[in-house]
């Protein structure tokens, strides 16, 4: 596999893409853009960057063309990429985008493709996710977001919880009951535009004082009924793809399992904590603590790399994964002792403040997306097969 | 292990009752919101105050209760319950200095003051961010004191500090008013909203009537009573985010059952049950020896503290973990117990100091 | 409380009754005895020792004279207890019909007292318990144990495990099952000669070799229908009440929670991993965890100094103590090495292969007399309130 | 990570078959209660050598099969599944050491016999309980070897010796014929009822041809190398372990319930997997890094090492717990897998020990 795609490389039809792409992108690409800081906010060389880019097609660079992709293979894919890695360059569409598109084409009518692809490929429609509710976390079919169907459309009544990006998107996909007798079977996926009378957005603030998060209330939210992906009352299935692809996406990224800012910390401790006169940390008890956490460490990145995509990889990584990352925010702030407990100011450090901050937050990776006890139950359950409770008779 | 008697019993309860119906969370929410950089409460302290449990550990002849160390961990437990924002731990600690320090004439002009909640203290005893008390470069030449103590908890507020400091070689303790001249304190913005300080010293005028007997011994002493009150307050805190959360395990629905059914989240429970039960018996056996003037008080401070620290340590992690997403937003309390609980842990040593601690202690 | 007694001491009665027991011991305890290794064979010696206890009454001291006992209060067998253990004496009879006996006392008829008590006094009865069954472990109330009601009397078929001391036992205690339609309340309490035709005895071994347990098998086993301990099918309640006396004996005596051979586990580490020049431990990571595994051990003495009897303190302290354990024991054998793990032969000291054995067969102590798993659930349920989980509807 | 061939695939599959069907854990036992003190089965071991596995990592010029460290591996994880009492670790071990050792006469006479099964190894490399390699008071003077090695596994069945002993101040290697005059075995009845011998050597009389090249070096490599044979054979008892417990979690039924239904279990089911998952990446690669030749094998052996002490600590105590009461029984396999799990985490460093190699390797 490696071998055939290497020598593929070589060959003349790639190579002239290669030309094509490198040439282009030295025209268009913004060199500011290549600070990852200067991408943060949305500003003119951001969006003429994105527009450039959605134009081109190579935001959805497998997509096809008539939807505003690129056509391309994933050799074609793979030379764009390494020439984007090359000038420091990016591809300006999220991860949220991406998998949603997927959904979008594999359940969306012609009609909700055409119109929807390409806005979403030119960055004109960005979109966030209405799945949680307050009352529904872990049990995600539990939720209660009611849409009763009227003549003009879907009346919907209630509130989201955990959405990403809201603030800076126009469109939101969300799971409504359209049937209140049954569980699975009475859930619809539908297409929200934000500005919709009735459609409020709060921020969420969490214990690290950033707030990724909102909660969506929607007070009356009329939406067509063309807006219904899939079929009615069949919207968990939908639901079910595209956290599949977002599972997927998130486990087979090593960005999903977080990173602590600041050198490692092996380096943290020694500087922090002192060696002895044969280099070894003065502090016995941590040391054995750092060397058993870098050691599983280890062992988390060669199951990255040697496990198969599949449901027990996916639980194992992200326990393991979060677990490895609490661990060391936990050893961080520890070695760091006091000074790694500010909140703000000149006494601190910014990689002090953000180890601090880092630390908090990633208290927060056992518990989204699948929580650590909903891993091991699918572990537990679907992989090991041990069985369900019986009801007591 | 000694059995609370009646006024102890009455302590107890309406320490906690107070903090309970007057101090909420919500009370050091407020004051977190409030954004005048103060880190304590001063109105909770002026209550506080009028009840005398400043005074618990001063002597009846200094207008003290002399209610024992026992009953002063009874009201740190209750207090930290709510995350009271009080520096009644650190005047303690600084009335125990004064007190064994032998020195009549700070005994008269502190401790009246500290009893009645009219002076506060702050031990200024660390030059590092992790605790290490041994390593003191403040010094004191030709009668001046320079040098630097960080993460000096309550020490905006303080009017009197305990200061380790170098003098002909040997390390000597002075209770110092922050009037004096040439202090300098600079307030930090810690993760858990309270009172700490950096403190520095320049070239301030050392009036010899300010140092304390006892040296190093004195120092080891006083910073043991306070790693006692500190294992007490850390489990008042443990004990409350503990039952605040298996409240929500019987009332939090998923999947048609109160999470609190699923057996792995029981056993948890049970788990944490187990180590405050274990933890308590140490905090309350370390109280009872300096009440009695055990000889062995450094090794019942280093069981109390790590004992404390792993427990609060764990408890705090399933509190967030087990109320899931609303335990990571800030709108609760959860984050408040996470960050009170990891500046404890760090103050006068971890887990990892107090195990070194007890095997130097038992010779291994 | 503590006041009161030492002054009581000091009361002339007392010291009466002290030098009357003091002068009574030094003519018939047999010296030979005040070896603990004595004791372990029944020699005549030892049958000796226990007709003299057993017709004194002293075996039982707070028991009623006419059943076998002293008739002594609680201050007169303080003081028993002080001159035996002044002389290196024991109380002949073992905690299994101490507990029993009371069990007996309280829902034995006056035919059954009179005959069973005296007798188990002066040892000439002794007694085992068959409660759980291969199938019925910590689910006792599973038990099969058929009980058929014949003319003649009940006749017994089935299964009974871990049943300690069975082989030097005569008499049976037993759980079986009246009735199969119901489970609490099918159960009867019934007491077996073990000399009965079809009673088999075999011992268990284990996994360090020893063989402290039995199997019983019974078949067609006849007993008489007056051998019933209470009412028929309330055997539960009896069993109830038989358990929750072991359980508080066991849990006020410290030897329920075991005991490690050979010097603690400082002085063991400190003779076969060596110190270094400052008298620390060279293998500083095991440094730590016996520092941590020594705290812990004297936070569990503490709790059990603490503690007021009831069922939360009791399934702490189970867990705690079985916890504390066999984590001396599998740091015990870390220390020792190979040394550690001999099974029997010159290689290997008498103290290094108990430690082996002892951490073998102290696997057990998280498993027997309610295990980890049920002490926990004790814990949760009653102590703490979590709910029950709820049928699916 | 190298993806297995066909070829590997088939052996992995034939050696988890033969395991299973011709030596499962009864085998085992019956060697136990033979009270031969054989600590090894020879039929089984004779099976073993027909199926060429004793040669896997000799090289073909020799008459070995030559087919890889990561091949061996998969093999040892098969028959440690059900405890099969093979010497194979050993005799690779030795192999490797004759190998490496860069001695024309040694290998010929050696290795064709290693390879075919027709000579057993051993390394007598240890002269303490603990493993402690460096601590080598085994020396040579004018020719002639005195000293002691303690806990040799394999050592009263072996044919010749990997011997470490000081030659002129160095640490140098020898392959011994065990038939040589002055070599004492004594046979050792261990926990795990395997073959373990204490041997001396009283003025064994050396014939220099006997001197494997490389030193020190040469044992840190051949050492690395048994560790991380030692982690498969560990990781092959963990996983067989692991499944056996899961299987009783669903056939054996309490209070009306498959016990394998209570989360609680399930929970610490799915933790064992996960150690069990993360665990074999690490001996994968590590056996990996042997065929690739890789500098790094000192850290990747503790890694193994380390990740496998610690999963079949867990995995061992588990399996016994989880069976209750009949896993505490001798007629049941679990204690088996105890015993022979302590052996194992014993014998070339434990938990502890790699985690101290693994902080030095990354300096700090």
């Amino acid at each position: 596999m490696e071998e055939l795609s290497s020598r593929t490389e070589q060959a003349p039809v790639a190579e002239d893409l290669r030309l094509a792409i490198r040439e282009w992108l030295s025209e268009n690409f913004p060199p500011a853009l290549a600070v990852p800081a200067a991408r943060e906010t949305e500003t003119e060389l951001v969006k003429q960057w994105r527009t450039a880019m959605g134009e081109k097609g190579w935001c959805m660079p497998t997509w096809p063309k008539q939807y505003g992709g690129g056509g391309f293979s994933k050799e074609e894919v793979r030379i764009l990429n390494q020439e984007l890695e090359r000038i420091g360059a990016y591809n300006p569409v999220g991860t949220r985008e991406t998998v949603f598109g997927e959904t979008l084409k594999h359940y969306g009518t012609e009609e909700q493709k055409s119109y929807h692809l390409p806005k979403m490929v030119r960055g004109e429609f960005s979109w966030c996710q209405g799945f949680s509710e307050p009352g529904a976390g872990s049990d995600l079919a539990g939720l209660q977001m009611k849409a009763e169907e009227t003549p003009e459309g879907y009346l919907l009544n209630g509130q989201k919880i955990w959405t990403s990006g809201a603030t800076e998107s126009n469109w939101c996909f969300c799971l409504v009951r359209t049937d209140t007798t049954r569980k699975h079977d009475g859930i619809s996926f539908i297409l929200v535009d934000m500005n919709t009378p009735g459609f409020e957005v709060r921020p969420i603030r969490l214990i690290d004082g950033s707030s990724p998060f909102c909660e969506l209330f929607l007070t009356d939210v009329l939406v067509p009924k063309e807006n219904i992906l899939g079929e009615v009352n069949k919207g968990w299935e939908v639901a079910k793809f595209q956290l599949q692809v977002e599972r997927t996406t998130v486990a087979t990224s090593k960005k999903g399992h977080g990173s602590i800012p600041g050198p490692g910390i092996k380096d943290l401790a020694c500087e922090h904590v002192g060696t002895d006169d044969a280099g070894r940390l003065v502090d016995a008890d941590l040391r054995s603590r750092i060397a058993s956490h870098l050691v599983k460490e280890k062992a988390f990145n060669l199951t990255f790399k040697r496990a198969a995509a599949g449901p027990a990889v996916a639980s194992v990584l992200k326990n393991a994964g979060s677990d490895i990352r609490q661990t060391r925010a936990e050893l961080s702030i520890e070695v760091l002792g006091h000074q790694g407990l500010g909140w703000s100011g000149d006494a601190f450090t910014e990689d002090e403040l953000a180890i601090n901050k880092s630390f908090l937050f990633g208290k927060s990776a056992s518990i989204a997306a699948g929580s650590f006890e909903i891993q091991y139950n699918i572990l537990s359950k679907r992989i090991l097969g041990l069985p369900e409770m019986k009801s007591k008779v | 292990m000694i059995a609370l008697n009646e006024e102890q019993i009455m302590l107890r309860d309406s320490a906690y009752d107070w903090a309970q119906e007057c101090s909420p969370v919500n009370a050091f929410r407020k004051l977190r919101d409030s954004q005048t950089g103060l880190g304590y409460d001063p109105e909770a302290w002026h209550h506080i105050a009028e009840m005398g449990w400043p005074g618990i550990v001063v002597p009846e002849s200094q207008g003290g209760l002399e209610f024992g160390h026992r009953s002063l961990g009874l009201v740190l437990e209750a207090l930290a319950r709510t995350l009271t924002a009080s520096p009644l731990l650190s005047c303690a600690a600084v009335a125990n200095a004064i007190v064994l320090g032998d020195n009549q004439s700070m005994s008269e002009e502190w401790l009246p003051k500290l009893a009645l909640g009219e002076a506060i203290g702050a031990l200024a005893c660390d030059e590092t961010a992790r605790h290490n008390p041994e390593r003191v470069s403040c010094e004191i030449k030709d009668g001046y004191l320079s040098g630097k103590k960080l993460f000096v908890h309550e020490g905006n507020a303080a009017d009197v500090l305990i200061v380790t400091a170098k003098l002909n070689g040997n390390i000597e303790l002075f209770a110092i008013p922050t009037t004096t001249k040439g202090i300098k304190r600079t307030p930090l913005d810690m993760s858990d909203s309270r009172d700490t300080a950096h403190i520095e010293f320049d070239s301030v005028a050392i009036d010899p009537t300010w140092q304390l007997k006892g040296g190093k011994l004195l120092l080891t002493t006083v910073l043991n009573r306070a790693r006692i009150y500190a294992a007490a307050e850390m489990q008042g805190l443990a004990r409350q985010a503990f039952e605040t959360t298996v409240e929500y395990l019987k009332v939090r629905s998923q999947y048609g059952q109160l999470i609190g059914a699923f057996q792995a989240l029981q056993h948890r429970a049970a788990k944490m049950f187990t180590e405050l039960e274990l933890t308590q018996s140490c905090v309350d056996a370390a109280l009872d020896a300096i009440d009695e003037g055990d000889e062995n008080i450094s090794e019942m401070a280093s069981v109390a503290q790590m004992m404390a620290c792993e427990t609060t340590n764990l408890v705090t992690n399933e509190m967030i973990q087990m109320h899931g997403g609303v335990g990571m937003t800030d709108e609760h309390d959860a984050g408040f117990y996470l960050k009170r609980a990891r500046v404890l842990e760090a103050w006068l040593g971890n887990a990892a100091f107090h195990r070194e601690r007890f095997a130097v202690l038992n010779a291994f």
